[in-house]
Parts: structure tokens; sequence; C-alpha cells
């Protein structure tokens, strides 16, 4: 077995670059800051390559299956006989796949950021930041045991919300970083719940020992029932509750459009490539444990995906902000991996959704990341993230728009661009599955392929505005990261995923449904199509139609109003009708109680106090009398 | 020399110092060395007792001390410490250290307030390398007394009701715990002969156990009351916003320790049988004691208030973890303690920093203070997030080892309760980043802040030893805890013993 | 001699007698009136002593040494009392027990 | 026969000159009502056939303590003046505890049977108590008698201490 120990280096690297720049930054020069960042990206972008080049292809014996390889792992902190949180590096087709997209997508937007970035004061925290997610998500994606995941978990957490408050005297981006990481939190208890029955369940962490078809967690799957479902079913619906509050599936997906707050290499980073799959990532890691012993939450899961990307698909077709429409977009897209992972069996052809999952997470994470740099490069030209105070940018920007065509073409799913390719395995494991999920997910490809255009029509094309000064194409530093995503965009689908990242780590033979694939770009081709109509030019059809579907329009366009829900539950209940309450029970009950003691015991001193009246026959009178009562109880009464 | 004397004598010897200052600089140049040696004191201890196991010495205690005090009584000064001392004793030299650099401007009868400080300071030393009950009361009250004295002198607000109603209310529980341990000593010997206030020779008897469930409430509810148990929690709002920083600090951060260690060490050591019969009220009272904690912290606007209440919740852990009475839960509970001792108090340095130079502590009046004093704005999201719960820091830790071992229960009702405690850890991340975001970020709402100056070097020493020590414990917690599993282990061998009987 | 006389109706007459002192005591505003019901407190009790000692002991003398020292010690009580009276009279003017109330709390 | 007579005259004089000296409103005939009732217990004391003890009550009572009343009488008050009376609730007040006291202990006293000695009339004369009074022997009365000199004293010296005026206390 070869040796993967230098995989180590991978995250350690941006560790050191973050110490290194949140502790000596604000003396550097800004730009030798983010050299320095970039450097420690590139240096593990490399390594990532290095170790996936070995992983698949040199070290790997052609026939064998994919073994997960335990690179290095110490003891950090022991807690029961059974149970000790380790910290490790495992290696295996889906971590090893994700180091590939984490690093690849971090240093096309560290380079990005360069040029994205400049003149602004807090240019080095803004590194060390970036740095401090790529080590924490690295070190996610290396775990070997589901507490280590937890451990990065918070921290991936941690780092979007100071990324999303980076511009931290903007009140909007201080809401938004707080709702990111407060609705996440709150699927980290779950996260953190199901951790705690699983490891109650199974004794171990471990990923390995967990994933085991043979092992003990699998063989353990009774336990005691609840409501219906095991034990172990609840723990990983709790699980992946965690994991729906990262990936933003409703219904906790209402931090992910605020976190547009946040500059936008980091929604690029963050909030599209890397961080939201993370949920995916989780239910992958699980993904034997989730198919062999629960399927119940496979289901649920399936379910919450197909919702959340029709849900996230509708709402994208009506916003306005070009940064939001991808934020839904990836919600829609996040979605369509969960389904596929939701609808898969385990093993062989019947994994086909778990390695098409894996397939669109890659393809994804590089169009996605496209996308919203290019969407970057707009709102720098034009200081604007609104569609109306863009249009016929083409001709400013040749390079950007080449490349969001490109991407925009490939999340549309048009042949022969990836998007096309991770989109057919996702349909056809649907299809094989459960039909409704099926329909529901050609639907949104179609509506996919029509909010893309939308905006692609609404930058690039569409109506004549005037620009108080000329936009320009960004500088190179910019626009290079952007074509190399691009290349991404357009090749990633020819890679054989399916040799290489699978359920159970043996290739299987996958090839293109046309029965299924042709009328999905069928559909791809109507949305632009449509799009192209009503948005190429100047037109008074969208209009029309959001008057004549008012009431849907305006649902739709206010998200459905899932942010006053929230709002309704945060402020009114949970503030006014829990913490008010308590507060004001705690000041005047309790804290009164302590008082009213208090109070009583210094009446009752002034009450004593006035028996001491001074008053000679007072006290003689007492006297006698208590002599009496005395004896008359003394000698008569006993 | 023992080594434990020493930490009696060096507050005696500082004490002694600084009457014989004259003025401020001189007082707490004085202060400084005296609670410097003390600490490191403290971390030579740690190294001692770590070397002392490592060549296989397996007594309880170690380092003990013992003389025959009031012979009448059977009355010791007897010391020894285990790795749960030995942790505490570190944490007290730490936020002791930090106290004195924190009021490094205090004018007002400057050698006054040093004083009293370091006789506090060594009545919580004296406490932790206590073997004998007695003397512990005695350290105990030493601790408590001084309290009125700092707050009601030195406070703000409305000091001497905070004052008067913490000293109260926290000798309702000192009178409390004396019943207590009065009965335990009149229980200490089954054939009533030889008395002893001794801990370890009480632990090798059984109290009856009808006296166990009378004695148990007294010294739980009596140590409770210090360790913030709900809902006898209230002086530690209005106290806490009262004091001065370093009192604050102290206070919460050691002070109220006191109240989890003697729960601990005293209640369940030595009362086994009633701790697991009674366990299910006070967890009840615990896990409404860290939700509602937070739940309170939240809509405060104070900041002291906000991490009093905050305090409230943490400590709430601490409590709640050890009636858990299993090993990982309690060694959770000490790791929190430390880590919530260390935490809170780096909390409570902050805001005076920041009460001194914005003088309102109201975080609706203040706002984007990042940019003018980014010394102390990432200091200060760095204790909240380890407060929230960040991995990489103590908090982490403390609250994972507790949650863990809190579910290995075998009661169902125990697991139920814990996912209870657990939620706090949702409501903790809106409270602290309320503050952070009020506070911090946003942008500045009064001219006056623009023009302050960041931390000085005395406040940069206080701030980044207590930082040091959360990120130290958050990325190697190993050493701690088995320092502390070791001398937990016989402790909750002789809970196990005895039959568990379900509740539900 | 003393056959006819039971010695309850000495009792009878002493106990009338202390409760009338002592009503006095309880009603009286002048300070020397009470002083006086005092007196006659101490004076009841001298009945009883002697007619007991009478009664039950006559071989005996406790009885007279009582009454004498009660004597001796309502000589010396009333003594001082009237010169803290006086004192208090030369201090508010008045001898009035309700104006005598300084002594409290 | 004659010893009723004598007894029932004394006893009803005694109670009647204490009601008299608690409720009479003229201070200085308060005084002279106890003089009455002190009067009364000497003739008691003679009737019981104790002489000695008679004339004692007669001299230091009647004759010194009234003496010594009716001096401070006149010293702090006019002869005519009339005294203060308590309100009518205190008075009630006082009269129900009063009478109540008064009814549980001749209760008491009634319940209990006492048997008189039946040993023979005593025949001492003063001597044996003046005797008694000196001697230092088992059934002597030295001590107390010490006793009580030493407390007339000091109540003599506190008296005039007590007594005394401003202006001399200052010299």
């Amino acid at each position: 077995m070869a040796d993967y120990t230098y995989t180590l280096l991978i995250p350690l690297i941006p560790l050191f670059m973050f110490l290194l720049l949140g502790l000596t930054g604000h003396k550097m020069k800004p730009v030798v800051s983010g050299l320095i960042g970039t450097s420690g990206l590139g240096i593990g972008a490399i390594l990532a390559y290095a170790t996936a080049i070995r992983y698949f292809w040199t070290g790997h014996v052609a026939g064998t299956s994919y073994a997960s390889i335990k690179a290095f792992e110490v003891s950090w902190l022991h807690l029961t006989e059974k149970l000790t949180i380790h910290l490790g590096v495992l290696i295996d087709p889906i971590s090893v796949m994700m180091l590939v997209v984490i690093t690849t997508v971090s240093l096309m937007v560290h380079i990005y950021s360069i040029g994205y970035m400049k003149g602004d004061p807090g240019f080095y925290r803004f590194f060390s930041f970036l740095s401090l997610f790529s080590f924490s998500m690295l070190g996610l994606v290396l775990a070997t045991n589901i507490f280590q995941m937890y451990i990065f978990w918070e921290l991936v957490g941690v780092s979007s919300f100071l990324l999303i408050g980076y511009y931290y005297e903007k009140p909007s981006a201080v809401a938004a970083s707080k709702k990111a990481f407060i609705v996440t939190r709150f699927a980290d208890l779950g996260f953190l719940i199901g951790i705690l029955m699983l490891s109650f369940n199974t004794g171990t962490y471990d990923f390995q020992t967990l994933t085991d078809p043979h092992g003990p967690a699998i063989a353990s799957l009774g336990g005691a029932a609840f409501m219906g479902m095991s034990v172990l079913t609840w723990s990983l619906i709790f699980i992946f509750v965690g994991g729906a509050g990262k990936s933003a599936m409703f219904p906790f997906h209402i931090w992910l459009p605020d976190a547009m707050e946040g500059p936008t290499p980091v929604s690029a980073l963050i909030h599209a490539a890397t961080m939201v799959v993370a949920g995916v990532y989780l239910v992958a890691r699980l993904f034997p444990v989730y198919a062999l012993a629960a399927p119940d939450a496979l289901h649920v899961v399936a379910w919450i995906g197909g919702f959340s990307s029709i849900f996230a698909a509708v709402i994208a077709c009506t916003q306005t902000d070009i940064k939001r429409v991808l934020a839904f977009s990836t919600m829609s897209q996040i979605g369509y991996m969960m389904l596929s992972l939701g609808v898969s069996g385990f093993g062989g052809e019947e994994g086909l959704g778990f390695m098409a999952s894996n397939f669109h997470l890659f393809t994804h994470a590089m169009f996605k990341a496209l996308l919203f740099l290019g969407a970057g490069a707009v709102i720098h030209a034009v200081h604007s993230n609104e569609i109306k105070d863009m249009g016929n940018l083409r001709k400013y920007l040749p390079i950007t728009h080449i490349t969001f065509l490109i991407a925009c073409l490939t999340i549309a799913g048009i042949p022969p661009f990836s998007g096309f390719f991770s989109k057919d395995e996702i349909l056809v494991a649907a299809f094989h599955s459960n039909k409704i999920l099926f329909a529901i997910e050609y639907i949104v490809a179609g509506l996919t392929a029509f909010y893309m255009f939308r905006l692609y029509y609404g930058i690039f094309w569409g109506k004549k505005t005037h620009y108080h000064h000329t936009p320009h194409e960004s500088p190179l530093v910019m626009t290079i990261p952007l074509m190399i995503l691009a290349f991404g965009s357009v090749f990633a689908g020819f890679l054989p995923f399916h040799n290489l990242v699978t359920s159970d780590g043996i290739g299987f033979e996958s090839h293109i449904d046309w029965m299924i694939a042709i009328p999905s770009v069928l559909i791809g081709v109507i949305g632009i199509a449509i799009a192209t109509v009503m948005y190429k030019n100047e037109s008074a059809i969208p209009d029309k139609i959001a008057a004549t579907f008012k009431h849907l329009y305006n649902w739709a366009h206010r998200k459905f109003y899932m942010d006053e829900v929230y709002l309704f539950v945060t402020r009114k209940i949970i503030f006014r009708y829990i913490s008010d309450p308590i507060a004001w029970f705690d000041r005047h009950i309790v804290d009164g109680t302590m008082n009213g003691i208090a109070g009583m015991t210094v009446y009752a001193a002034y009450a004593i106090k006035g028996l001491q009246s001074g008053k000679l026959q007072q006290y003689a009178y007492v006297f006698v009398g208590g002599t009496v009562i005395l004896v008359l109880i003394f000698v008569y009464l006993t | 020399m023992n080594i434990l004397n020493l930490f009696i004598v060096i507050p005696i010897l500082t004490v002694v110092g600084i009457v014989l200052t004259k003025d401020l600089k001189q007082s707490r140049l004085v202060s400084a060395i005296g609670m410097g040696v003390q600490m490191i004191l403290s971390f030579i201890l740690v190294y001692l007792y770590l070397k002392e196991r490592a060549t296989g010495n397996t007594a309880a205690m170690l380092f003990t001390y013992d003389a025959l005090w009031f012979p009448t009584l059977n009355i010791h000064y007897s010391l020894g410490v285990d790795g749960i001392s030995v942790a505490m004793i570190a944490l007290t030299g730490i936020v002791v250290f930090a106290g004195i650099f924190a009021s490094w401007k205090v004018t007002y009868l400057p050698r006054e307030f040093f004083i009293s400080l370091i006789i506090l300071a060594s009545g919580v030393f004296g406490f932790f390398i206590s073997v004998d009950l007695f003397t512990m009361f005695l350290f105990y009250e030493l601790a408590v007394i001084p309290m009125y004295l700092l707050i009601g002198i030195w406070g703000s607000g409305p000091k001497e009701y905070s004052a008067m109603k913490l000293t109260l209310m926290l000798m309702a529980g000192s009178a409390m715990l004396m019943v207590g341990i009065l009965g335990i000593y009149f229980f200490s010997s089954p054939d009533h002969t030889h008395l002893t206030f001794n801990l370890l020779e009480i632990s090798k008897i059984r109290i009856p156990i009808q006296m166990q469930r009378f004695l148990f409430q007294f010294t739980f509810i009596g140590f409770g009351i210090l360790g913030a148990l709900f809902p006898f929690h209230t002086w530690s709002p209005d106290g806490h916003a009262s004091a001065p920083t370093a009192v604050s600090m102290l206070h919460a951060g050691v002070l109220m320790k006191l109240g989890g260690y003697g729960a601990f060490r005293v209640a369940i050591f030595l009362m086994p049988e009633a701790a697991h019969e009674q366990a299910w009220i006070f967890l009840i009272l615990t896990s409404v004691s860290v939700v509602y904690g937070a739940f309170s912290a939240a809509v405060q606007n104070d900041l002291k208030y906000i991490n009093a209440y905050s305090s409230v919740s943490h400590c709430g852990l601490v409590l709640f973890a050890v009636l858990m009475m299993n090993q990982t839960a309690m060694n959770g509970a000490i790791v929190q303690m430390i880590s919530h001792g260390l935490m809170t108090a780096l909390f409570f340095a902050l805001i005076g920093m920041i009460y001194g130079r914005t003088h309102t502590r109201i975080i609706q009046e203040m706002g984007g203070l990042m940019k003018v004093i980014p010394f102390l704005g990432v200091v200060y999201v760095i204790a909240g997030l380890a407060s929230l719960g960040l991995p990489g820091f103590s908090g982490f830790v403390a609250e994972m080892i507790i949650f863990t071992g809190a579910f290995q229960h075998v009661d169902v009702f125990h697991r139920v309760i814990t996912i209870v405690a657990a939620s706090s850890i949702v409501i903790t991340a809106v409270y602290i980043l309320r503050v952070v975001g009020l506070l911090l970020m946003g942008p500045i709402k009064n001219d006056h802040f623009l023009h302050l100056d960041d931390a000085k070097w005395y406040e940069r020493i206080s701030t980044i030893t207590l930082v040091l020590a959360i990120t130290a414990i958050g990325v190697a917690p190993f050493w701690l805890t088995n320092m502390i599993n070791f001398s937990l282990a016989p402790i909750v061998e002789k809970l196990s013993a005895i039959q568990i009987t379900s509740l539900f | 001699m003393i056959q006819n006389i039971p010695l309850s109706y000495y009792l009878i007459i002493s106990t009338l007698m202390f409760f009338i002192g002592i009503y006095g005591f309880l009603t009286r505003r002048n300070l020397i009136t009470m002083l006086m019901s005092v007196e006659l407190i101490l004076n009841s009790v001298n009945i009883n002593f002697v007619a007991f000692n009478r009664y039950l002991y006559p071989q005996q003398l406790q009885g007279h040494f009582f009454m004498l020292i009660v004597v001796a010690v309502a000589a010396a009580e009333a003594a001082v009392a009237i010169a803290i009276i006086i004192n208090i009279y030369r201090n508010f003017k008045s001898i009035d027990v309700e104006n005598v109330d300084e002594m409290k709390y | 026969m004659l010893n009723q007579v004598m007894f029932f005259l004394f006893g009803a004089m005694i109670v009647i000159f204490s009601l008299l000296t608690v409720t009479s409103r003229k201070i200085l005939r308060a005084a002279v009502f106890l003089l009455f009732v002190l009067i009364s217990t000497a003739g008691l004391y003679f009737a019981l056939n104790y002489n000695f003890l008679a004339a004692v009550q007669l001299t230091v009572y009647a004759g010194g303590i009234v003496v010594l009343i009716i001096f401070s009488i006149l010293l702090t008050s006019h002869v005519s003046e009339r005294a203060v009376m308590a309100p009518l609730k205190q008075s009630l007040l006082s009269a129900l505890a009063t009478v109540a006291g008064a009814t549980l202990t001749l209760m008491t006293i009634l319940r209990f049977t006492f048997v008189p000695s039946s040993a023979a009339d005593p025949h001492f004369n003063i001597t044996d108590v003046g005797n008694a009074l000196v001697s230092y022997n088992r059934d002597g009365y030295a001590l107390p008698f010490e006793v009580v000199s030493v407390l007339l004293l000091a109540a003599m010296i506190g008296a005039i201490v007590v007594a005394k005026k401003e202006k001399m206390l200052k010299k």
C-alpha cells in the first residue's frame, strides 16, 4: 500500500498560512500577504493533484477496488473505553476527489481575489480567512472519523461566518453572517445528536468501521425502535439534518441567499463549490450505512433533495440580484446531488446515483465557481448586484462573457459540456428509482436552463444601459481563473467517474441512456429558447407573465416567505415569547423571590423592632400576660 | 517544606509586602510578582504532579501534609492534591495572574484592593488543596467574604445592593454547607468514636442512607448556590455586573468553580447513594439552568449581564455533568470548569477594558468597535467563539466530553435530558453572535469612540495569557483529560459500585 | 388560735394584693405610684413567707429572715428607685412613664 | 373568735386600701392608703403572733419607705395635682390580665389542701431571732445579713450618686 502520509501537509499548509497571515499580516504589504496565501494553496493543489493521480492511476493496480486508506491518525481525545476522537487523514475515492475540487477552486479563488480585493483595507485578513477556510474544508474531507468531521464542520462554519461578515461595517453583512452561522449551528445540533446516537449504538466514530458493509455498525442495525424507525435510522436522519443545514436544503436554506453579502470570491469558494456540498459529502461518506442499514433515512434525503431543487429553481426564476439567482441555483443543484444519493443503491450498477452525485458535485464545483467568479467580474465592472443595472455588457467584458456563456450552457445540460454528463447520470438513477422524483428533475432541468439564460441575457444582452463610466474587462489575474475553470467545465465531463468514484470502490460500466438524455437536452433547449425570446432583447413579455401569475410571482419573488417565517420564529417566538419572558421571569420571579425573602427579613426586623417600644408598661404587660399564659399552659393544659 | 504550603504562604507574604508598599505602582508590582510566582508555582505543581504519577505513585492524593490543628474535634490542617485539584490550581493561578493585570489601573485605595483580591485568591488556593472538610470550609469562607468588600467598595452601579445580595446568598449557601459538613462529620465513623473531617477517610465508610438523603441536599445546594444552580443563581448577574473587572474575573472564573468542585468532591463523592437517588431532581434543575441561562442571556443589553447569564448556563453544565456520574461526563465537568473559568475571565477582562474606554456597557450604544480597537475586538471574537464551542478552543472540548459522556448513560431519561442541555449550544451561538454583531461590527454609533486607544501592554498580558491557555486546552486537551481521568477513576469506581436503580 | 383561720385565707389576701399591685404597675402613669405598686407586690410576698412559716414550719425561722431580707431589699430598692425618679424628673421635668421611652430600638 | 374578726378586718382593709392605692387620683392620698395597707399587714403579723416582724413592718415599711415616698412625691409634684390615669383600653387590658392571673393563682391555691403543722405553738422570742441573725452556725444567717448590709450600703451610695445634681458631678 502506498504511503500517503504527505497528504497531511495539504491541510496543514493553509493552517500555517492562516496563522502566519493572521498574526503578522498587518505588517505585510497587501500583495505579499495575498501571494503568501496563494502560494500555500498552490502547493496544496499540487500535492492534491499528485495524490489524485497516484491514487487513481499510477499507484493503483488495475482491476482492484479502490481501497480506503488511513494515511495518518493520532489519538486526540480519549472519551470512553470505546470512544476516542482521532485526528487523521483518510484517503479514498471521494476524499481524493474532494481534495482536487477544493484545492482547485480555492486556488482559483485565491488568484482571482488578488485582483478582486485589491485596495481593500483588510486584504491580509481576507487571505488569512481564506486559508483558514481551506484548512477546515480540507480537514473535513480528510476526516477519518465522524467526530473529526464534526470538528472541522464547525470550523468551516466559523470561517464561513467570518468571511460572510468580512465587510463588518455593513449591517446587512453582519446580519447575514449571523444568520448563516446560527441556522447552520441549529442544524449542527442535529448533527451532534446524530453523532451521539450513532456512537452510543455502534460504539465507534471511525468511518472505516462504520461503513464496513460487514462491520458492527451495519450489523447492529436493529437497536431499539422509536416511532416505527430504528434508532440507527433516527441517528442518520439527525446527521442528515446537519448536512442539510450546511448544504442549504429546505428548510435550512434561508441563510444561503443572504450569505451572498460576503465578497464574491467567497461566495464562489464557500457558498457554491465547497462548503455547501459538505452535506452531500457527509451523506456520501456514510453512504453504506444509509444504504444498507437505514433506507428510510435515504428516502428522507431523496425527497428533501428533490423538493429543495424545484423549490429553489422556482425562486431563482424571479430573483433580480445576480448573486442570489446563483445562490438559489446552487441550492437547486445541491438538491440534485442529494436526490441522486437518495435514490442510489449500494454496490455496482445499483450505486449509479452515488457516482452521479459525486460526479455532479465535481462538475458543479467547476461551473458554479466559474459562474460566481464571472458574476464577480461583472459586479467588479458595474458596482452593482442588480440585473436592472446591467445589460449589453458583452462588448465591454468579452472574456467574462464567453466563460459565463460556457458555464450557463454547462449548467443547462447541453452536450458536450460536463453538466450534461453528470446530470444525465442523475436522471438515469432517478428514473430507475422513483418516477415522481424523476419528473421533478426534468422540470428542474428546464427551469435551470431558463433562469440561467435569463440571467445571461440580462447581463450581457438586453436593454441598452448607460454606465457612468465605461465598464472594462477585469485584469488578467481575474480572467485567467475564469478561463481555467471554463476549461474544467467543458472537459470535466469526460472523466471516467464511473470507474473512479463508486459506492463500493469497484468501477462499473456506465453509458449515456439516450432515451433519457435527449428529452432532457430538449427541455434544456426549450428553457433557453424561452429565455431567449423573453430576455434577449427588451420585451414586455416577462412583465406580462409576472402580472398574469401575480401571486405565484410574488410568492416566488419573496422566496415563499420563508425568511418571514423564520423571522417570525426567531423574533416573535424565540425572543419575544421565550427569551423575554424568561428574562422577565428571572428578574421578577426568581430574583423577586430572593429579594422577597430579603425584604421579608427586613420587614420582620422592623416588626420586631416595634415591640421594643421603650414603654415600660408595655413590657410589663407582655411579661405578666406571658407568665399567665405559661402558667396556664404548664399547670392546667399539660 | 511541602510545596502545597507555599500556596498559602506566598499570598500571605504578598499581602505583607503590599502592606509595606506606599502607592499604587508599588502595590501592583508586588501583587503582580507575588501572583506571577504563584502562577509559576502552579505550573511547577502540574509538572511535579505528572512526574510523580509517571514514577508510578498511585496514591489518591499526592504531596500530602498533615498537622493536627484542633485535637478536641480532630480537625487537621491537611493538604493534598490529585489531578483534579492540580488542574483547578493551574486555572486559579492563571486567572489570578491575569486578574492582577486587568486591575492595573485601580486608583481608589489600591493597596486595600490588592490585599482583598489576594486574600480571596489564597482562599481559593486553600480550598483546592484542602483534604480536610473543615479547612476546606474555612478557606471557602475566606474566599467568599472579601468579595463583599471588593464589590461594595470598588464596584460600580448599585454596588451595595449587589454586594449585599451576593454575600447573603452565598452565606445562605455556606449555612447549608455547614449543616452538611457537620452532618457528615458526625456520621464519619460508624461507631461514632473516631469522628473525622478528612475527605479520604470519610470516603471509605458509608454514611447511613437516611442521613445521606438529608445531607446530600444540603451540601449539593450549598455548593450549588455558588455554582449558580437554578433558581439560586440570581446573585450572579447583579454581583458580576457591579463587581470591578478583576473581581468578576476571579469570581466567575474561579470562585464559581468552588461550587462545582465542592459538589463533586463533597456531595457526590461522600454520599454516592443519595446522589444516585436524587440526581434526577438536580439534573432537571441544572438542565434548566443551562437552557434558561442561555435564553436569558439572549435578551440582555448589558455586557456583564450577558456574560453573567452565560456563566449561569455554562456552570449549569458543570453541575449537570457532575450529576451524570460517569467517568467521561465528570471529566468533561472538570474540563468545563477550567475552560469556562478561562473564557469567562477573558470575557470579563475584555468587558472591563471596553467599559474603561467607552464608559458604557450597553451594547446598543456601541458598535463597530472592531475598527477602533482591533486587538480587543479580535480577542473578544476569540473569546466569543471559544464560548460558543468552536473547535480549537477549550469550550468545544469540554462540551463534547460532557455530551458524549452524558449520552453514554444507560438510562433514557439521562440521554433525553442531555439532548435538552445540548440544545443550549445553539442559543449560545445566538447570544454570542448578537453581542459580537452589535458591539464590534456595524457602523460606529458614537463619534467619541473614534479615538479610543487599543489595548495597553498590561492589558495584552492579561488577555494573551488567557487566550493562550484556552487555545492550549482546545488544541491539546489530552494531557489535561488524562491527568483528570487518572484521579477520577477511583471516584467513579466508587460511584458505579452502587446499584443504580433507574427512575423511569 | 390560728386554727380558726385556714392558711389559704392568707394566701388569698396576698394574691389579691399581689395582683392589685400588678394592676397598679400596669396602669399608673406616675413613676412614684408605680413604685408604690411594687411595694404592694413585695408586701404581698412577705405575707406569704410569714404565713407559710407560721403554719407549716413553726419551729423554724426561714420565713422570718426572708421577710426581713425582703424588707431590706425593698428599702434599698425604694431608695435607689426614688433617686432615679428624681434624676428623671430633673432631666425630663416629668415623672410620667409615657415620657420616659428613650431606651428603645 | 376575736382572732377571726381581727383577721377579716385586716384582710378587708388590705384589699380595700390596696385597691384605693392603685386607683386614687391623688398621689399623696395614694401614699397614705399604702401606709394603711402596710399597717394592716403589720396587724396580720400581730395576729400570727409574730410581734417582731410586725414591729419591723411598722418601722421600716410604714415608717421608713412610705415617708421616703411621700418626700419624693412632694419633691416631684404638687400636692393638689391629680394623677393622669391610663387610657381605658390599657386599664381594661391590664384588668383582664390581672384578673386572669389572680383567678389562675387562686384556683391553684384553693385546689391545694395545706396541712398545718401539728407542732405546738412556738415560743421563741426576739433574742432567738437576734442570735440566729448573727450566728454563723448551721442555722445561722450571718452571711445573708452581711450581704444585705452590703446591699444597703451599695444602694445608699448608688442613690446618692444618682440623685446628685449635675453640677456636683462635674466637680
